[in-house]
């Protein structure tokens, strides 16, 4: 599945950047994710836990930084597994100054989904997944934010 | 496919259920008329650790009348009651029409009013045509009680305004002024199988024949109901002429709706088919404004 | 097992009693507590209707009802509708238009259509055709059995 | 006259116990003591397994065993090779790849069987299931057929050169010298995509080891119980004795309960002897569309060539096949292609390469057709292509082309899926062409009701489409007739049924021969403790192939009854007749003796022995055919499209079917709309979704779409035509699969007829509205 879409943060561009290179505030992006453990310079391993509504699914993986150009693009790569199947998703980022205090982030990725959730539940994949971006995308801007604020 | 364990409560009371949501909190998965989410249990891609189940409160099942003319709906309220209720065929005929639009006669028996909505599908009926008629849903938790429009009631896909110990009781389905019409239009692979893309909409016109209000609202065209408002600003002070239709179709099918894709429909399609239907359903409900 | 419920529920007009897991899906203790092998179990999804009972009279899926729901309720299966020497007319109907092929799906047919024709004993083919879209049968393309429907509606109507 | 029981409409024997919850279906079996089987399957479609921890699962409360490739020692092996290929075809290539009882260290497709827990009961045995732990190495996939043969594909058998399974050609007359002299060659690609056969009842398997006994009882949904029977002992070192296969009362099969040896059928009785308990495992539906198999995905590229009149003069047809993961069922569904590449048309000059191909997908055999669809498709849309570069009639170009009525036995000179010469043994294809097109009444359609309708602005668009299938294949079936003294009879055949309504035709055929009403004939089947011969269901043959065994045998007991009632009524044997359950003088009905009187008889008592006397009004006898009887036939449908949702409705469908004497109209119409309700569903709802990584996106029965009463036409109309079959003694041809086999190319050519303003051509099947607005908007851009 492809995916592909863009944010506007609220804040520099390099301040969105190290934003994402920072796994304590990245934690944040992910849903359901407490902490990430750094297992190598640009590889972290963590517990994901997806909720829709009554459906749960909870994937032990990996997030790999790579291709990284600060504080341009980087490219995200997450494999996680669990009882309900498998998610492999590539994003590549791309960050546009658009002001002081605003900075566009453009994706585009493959997502690839297995096992039991990919064969009963792709209805969902497509909106679900659009929202799941959104939703921490949205969490990081927060943070953003806060950062700001706690700076001044 | 069998599900996994759980524990299991049957209150016989509102206030019992809410001790019992109140206790258990994210863990706690009241459980209505089960026809959704007892499937994806035994998928095991729901896993709840403890089902409140609502079947044995009959203080949760009824169909009253409303101040204003509309009707009060007890969550528990099955689909087939529902549809065969004289005050919803009366006041609320557009819920009256889409009853049998919902899964199959033997889910209609089983499956609820409050269950649906609070399922929050971005594909149901009800969810669509509550938001459509400017429902309004009454929660309860153990703290007190809320009503809350169901534009707001909605906030992603299968999610909802909904805390975890709180429970939908209560939708107040409003009646629709004079020269109001609706419609609702779905175009469905199957007979019984969530649409591709479907629309309700309500219009409202004023003395003159001029369109004073209209929503449209979406189902299967994004996280959540879709409502178009773009395209309703375009009608509002219009005369409803085909052209006016057509551009307010256009309208909400390009700028107001976000659908996405999978193996039936692809986003590209699904907003062909909200263009089309679009049209069809706002014809078809400025032609019932007029008749009213 | 921890977490036993006692249930209590009449099934063909027999009350039973049993201890069960609350996650015992009605279809299952239909099948293997009681023995009533008639209700079929095609897809534990709610949608090919095979399990389809007759809960408080009115069809359901047994595969989406837990067998603890049906604690103080009555529950009717193919077996409580008629026997091999005395088929229920709807049975019998379904005999005579060829209604079914393998079998499987049937009884979620018949539990579901005598609900139907009791409420509307004079169908209209549209009606008929809307009563058993919720069932899915992969032998009879339908046809013989909006057939026996309409045959059965039909002896109905002569023997009242 | 004797009362005649064959061609009536006679209402079935199996109904009663089918329609009261009565019959026996496999997940009805009831053990004391029986545990319950849940599989680990892959999520991955192509994986090597780096290790797998069954210790948590096996620590589960309630949980007996937990079985892992390894943990059977040298009792893992993969399952045999059910057909080989044709040795009668030259040159063939054929790599064989099979399945095996639990993976040992790479998967191949996703659903592969990687461990099993037996557990007190299926719910357990699931919770057990999400406690195994597999470590896997995912590999790359190749799911798409076409690129899995390109030089840089990855390889689904690693010890293979490339992902060809095998190759076979086959060929008449030269093709490259009548393309030399053709008017036009019309080339086209075709792309046809694969769909499941959803059975109701999912596979099941019931596995019983009596260790104090030494004898395994298996309940099986099988269209096959006695091969595996045979398969079975073979497997567990046990004598053939030793193993009772029952297939009891099966919720419909349609081709996969007949592919051999599935893993959970290798695997279930094996864990039963090594545990000593009865074990049942049943199929759940997300199971299904992995581990059951699935039929239809090919590519074909296409070259015919025409005189300007629109007669044929060759064919050439490459395609490729997908097999899956693995080959176990050989080239039946290529050859069934190829015999029905040239359909019912004189085509003197005929190449055909077909490749197979291995794929990260489950496993491909028979469904419902069997390869027959494909065929038919590529020469009627071939057809249907020509008739408007020709601009000819489209039911005239089929007329010119037709094999003419006294041309038969016809033999199209290639080799048949039985590996014996094609030869259509008997058929009037114009008659059915043209009886079809009067019930439809096409000439008034197409001159009066379609104009008007168009310009009331309805898309409604005809189509007409012949169609023939290979049916009744060897190699034999058997069957035991015995009258008891009660009087009624019993007759034991090792083919299996599955929905049919065997147990009233072949009831019917018994009738026939001994005079005893329908219900008194008891069909005992699927159970090999009753009848120890046989092959399988499949290939429309119960009624060719165990309907003239059952004919043959009943002709020996009719026999037997006439000699001894001469001896007891003192007259000659044909002045009798065998009515009502008696045999009586024709000239003196009320002279007459039972048959129960009479078998009573026949069993003689101390004293009454004479030298040969053989016991019994009983026979055994079997029926081989040499080559298969091809059935035939014609559909017609006129279906009304919106051309803004894509939303097809058909408005009527009419059938014309031959397939040679019928035994119950009745239950051949039955037949009939069920196959058309399947060949609806491949034309315009049913497609299994592969993603590029081999998984499937839509393994339920919301997703996959089978159809409903809604989407049937209002009505089938049928019409019969009755061309005898000269192979066998009935007459008869099958029809089990016939129903399904030109409904997608009658779609295609309907559509193209109702959207005649837009230019539209059809060249894959399933279409549903999202492709065909795909379609439709690919033609607007081509026109600008």
């Amino acid at each position: 599945m492809k995916l592909k879409g863009e944010y506007t943060f609220d804040g520099t561009r390099e301040d969105v950047w190290k934003i994402l290179r920072d796994p304590d505030m990245l934690v944040l992006a992910l849903p359901g994710t407490k902490s990430l453990k750094q297992v190598s310079e640009n590889e972290y391993e963590g517990e994901l836990q997806i909720h829709i509504g009554s459906i749960v699914g909870t994937f032990g993986g990996k997030l790999k930084l790579s291709n990284e150009v600060p504080p341009e693009s980087i490219t995200l790569t997450v494999q996680g597994n669990g009882k309900i199947g498998f998610v492999k998703g590539t994003g590549d980022v791309i960050l546009i100054n658009q002001s002081d205090v605003k900075t566009l982030m453009q994706y585009s990725g493959e997502l690839q989904i297995g096992g039991r959730v990919a064969s009963v539940g792709q209805r969902l994949f497509d909106v679900v997944s659009k929202s799941i971006i959104e939703h921490g995308l949205h969490k990081l801007n927060g943070s953003l934010q806060e950062r700001a604020a706690s700076q001044k | 496919m069998k599900p996994p364990p759980f524990e299991y409560y049957a209150p016989t009371t509102v206030e019992e259920a809410l001790s019992h949501l109140a206790e258990h909190g994210y863990d706690a998965k009241p459980l209505a008329g089960g026809q959704s989410l007892i499937p994806m249990m035994n998928f095991r891609l729901a896993q709840p650790s403890v089902l409140v189940d609502l079947n044995n409160i009959p203080e949760l099942a009824y169909i009253r009348p409303d101040e204003n003319g509309g009707a009060l709906v007890g969550a528990m309220t099955r689909h087939k009651i529902v549809g065969h209720d004289p005050l919803i065929a009366k006041q609320v005929p557009l819920v009256h029409e889409a009853i049998p639009n919902i899964g199959t006669p033997q889910v209609r028996t089983r499956g609820t009013f409050g269950g649906s909505l609070s399922h929050a599908d971005p594909s149901a009926e009800l969810v669509a045509i509550s938001v459509a008629l400017k429902g309004r849903f009454k929660l309860r938790s153990q703290k007190g009680e809320r009503w809350i429009p169901a534009n707001e009631f909605f906030t992603g896909p299968f999610t909802s305004a909904l805390e975890p110990e709180e429970l939908l009781v209560e939708i107040n389905l409003p009646r629709l002024p004079e020269r109001s019409g609706w419609s609702l239009m779905e175009v469905v692979r199957r007979h019984n199988d969530f649409a591709l893309i479907g629309v309700a909409a309500v219009v409202k016109l004023d003395k003159n024949g001029i369109c004073e209000e209209a929503r449209l609202v979406f189902l299967s065209a994004g996280d959540r109901p879709m409502e178009a408002h773009q395209a309703a600003e375009l009608l509002k002070g219009q005369s409803p002429t085909a052209e006016a239709i057509q551009a307010a179709a256009e309208k909400a099918a390009s700028a107001d709706i976000d659908p996405g894709g999978d193996i039936h429909a692809t986003a590209e399609f699904r907003r062909h088919l909200a263009n089309v239907l679009s049209r069809r359903a706002l014809d078809d409900a400025f032609k019932r404004a007029k008749g009213n | 097992m921890e977490n036993l419920f006692n249930l209590s529920v009449t099934v063909n007009g027999t009350l039973y009693e049993r201890e069960v897991e609350p996650r015992l899906l009605l279809s299952d203790f239909l099948r293997h507590d009681l023995g009533l092998t008639g209700t079929h179990v095609g897809c534990e999804h709610g949608v090919c209707g095979a399990c389809t009972i007759l809960f408080d009279n009115e069809p359901a899926r047994s595969c989406l009802i837990f067998a603890v729901m049906a604690h103080g309720h009555e529950v009717t299966t193919v077996e409580g509708l008629g026997t091999i020497d005395s088929l229920h007319p709807l049975q019998e109907a379904f005999k005579e238009a060829h209604g079914l092929q393998c079998g499987f799906c049937t009884p979620g047919f018949l539990t579901t259509l005598v609900a139907f024709l009791k409420e509307n004993p004079d169908p209209s083919e549209e009606e008929i055709r809307e009563a058993i879209s919720g069932n899915l049968c992969r032998c009879t393309g339908y046809q013989h059995i909006m057939e026996a429907v309409k045959l059965a509606a039909e002896k109905t109507k002569i023997n009242t | 006259m004797t009362n005649q029981f064959i061609g009536e409409r006679v209402r079935r024997n199996e109904d009663p116990r089918l329609l009261t919850g009565q019959a026996l279906f496999v997940d009805d079996v009831e053990i004391p003591d029986m545990l319950h089987a849940a599989f680990m399957r892959s999520d991955y479609a192509h994986a090597r397994i780096l290790s797998i921890d069954v210790s948590a699962a096996r620590e589960r409360p309630g949980v007996v065993a937990v079985f892992t490739a390894e943990d059977m020692g040298d009792d893992w092996e993969p399952g045999p090779p059910l057909v080989s290929p044709p040795p009668t075809v030259k040159d063939v290539t054929f790599y064989s790849r099979r399945q095996a009882p639990l993976v040992k260290d790479t998967v191949h497709h996703a659903g592969e069987t990687i461990a099993v827990v037996i557990a007190e009961s299926r719910y357990i045995a699931e919770d057990a299931v999400e406690d195994i732990i597999v470590e896997y190495d995912p590999l790359p996939v190749i799911a798409d057929l076409e690129k899995a043969l390109a030089p840089d594909s990855p390889l689904v058998h690693d010890d293979l050169d490339s992902n060809l399974a095998a190759h076979l050609y086959q060929q008449k007359g030269n093709y490259e010298a009548a393309k030399a002299q053709a008017d036009v060659v019309i080339k086209r690609r075709f792309y046809l995509d694969r769909g499941a056969a959803v059975a109701m009842e999912n596979r099941g398997i019931v596995a019983h080891w009596d260790e104090k006994a030494k004898h395994l009882t298996m309940w099986d949904t099988t269209q096959a119980p006695i091969p595996i029977r045979n398969g079975i002992a073979a497997r567990l070192g046990l004598s053939e004795n030793q193993v009772r296969v029952i297939a009891p009362f099966i919720g419909g099969a349609f081709g996969p309960k007949m592919m051999m040896f599935y893993p959970e059928e290798m695997l279930i009785p094996w864990a039963s002897k090594k545990l000593c308990r009865p074990i049942k495992w049943i199929e759940d539906r997300r199971e299904n569309f992995y581990a059951t198999t699935s039929e239809r995905e090919q590519l074909h590229d296409v070259e015919m060539a025409f005189t300007k009149e629109g007669r044929i003069l060759g064919f050439k047809d490459d395609f490729l096949h997908d097999t899956g993961a693995y080959d176990p069922y050989g080239l039946t569904i290529p050859l069934n292609t190829q015999c029905h590449l040239m359909g019912s048309y004189v085509i003197e000059n005929f190449s055909s390469n077909c490749t197979a191909v291995f794929t990260n997908k489950p496993i491909v055999t028979p469904v419902r057709g069997a390869g027959r669809q494909q065929g038919i498709y590529i020469v009627e849309r071939m057809l249907d292509v020509a008739s408007k570069e020709l601009d000819i009639d489209p039911l005239e170009i089929r007329k010119k082309n037709f094999i003419p009525p006294d041309a038969f036995p016809y033999n199209n000179g290639i080799i048949d899926q039985a590996f014996s010469t094609l030869i259509f043994d008997s058929g009037n294809y114009i008659a059915a062409y043209e009886k079809v097109a009067e019930m439809i009444g096409y000439k008034q359609f197409v001159k009066e009701e379609q104009p008007r309708l168009r310009a009331e602005g309805k898309h409604v668009g005809i189509a007409i489409i012949p169609f023939i299938e290979t049916t009744g294949v060897g190699p034999y079936e058997g069957a035991r007739v015995q009258i008891e003294t009660s009087g009624k009879v019993n007759v034991n055949t090792g083919y299996g049924t599955q929905g049919q309504g065997h147990f009233t035709t072949f009831a019917q055929i018994v009738s026939e021969q001994l005079g005893v009403a329908v219900n008194d004939v008891r069909i005992i089947t699927g159970d090999t403790a009753e009848f120890h011969w046989g092959t399988g269901t499949f290939a429309s043959r119960g009624i060719v192939v165990a309907g003239n065994a059952i004919h043959a045998a009943s002709s020996a007991v009719r026999q037997k009854v006439l000699k001894l009632a001469s001896k007891v009524l003192a007259t000659p044997e044909d002045e009798l007749e065998l009515e009502d359950g008696t045999v009586r003088i024709a000239d003196i009905p009320q002279t007459s003796i039972s048959l129960g009187e009479l078998a009573a008889l026949a069993n003689p008592l101390r004293g009454a022995v004479e030298p040969g006397t053989e016991p019994g009004l009983e026979a055994t006898d079997y029926f081989g055919p040499q080559t298969g009887a091809t059935a035939s036939g014609c559909h017609a449908m006129i279906i009304e499209v919106d051309p803004e949702t894509l939303m097809v409705n058909i408005k009527r469908y009419v059938v014309v079917e031959d397939c040679g004497r019928v035994i119950n109209p009745l239950i051949v119409e039955g037949q009939i709309h069920g196959g058309v309700s399947m060949g609806i569903g491949n034309a315009y709802y049913e497609k299994l979704h592969f993603d590029e990584n081999g998984q499937i996106l839509n393994a339920s029965l919301a997703d996959y779409l089978i159809v409903t009463s809604y989407e049937m036409p209002p009505r089938i109309e049928t019409g019969h035509l009755e061309t005898l079959s000269p192979l066998n003694k009935l007459g008869s041809k099958g029809v089990g699969e016939a129903g399904a086999i030109p409904v997608p190319a009658l779609f295609a050519q309907a559509l193209e007829n109702a959207l005649q303003d837009y230019n539209l051509e059809i060249l894959e099947t399933p279409l549903s509205p999202n492709r065909l607005f795909e379609l439709l908007h690919e033609s607007r851009m081509a026109k600008k």
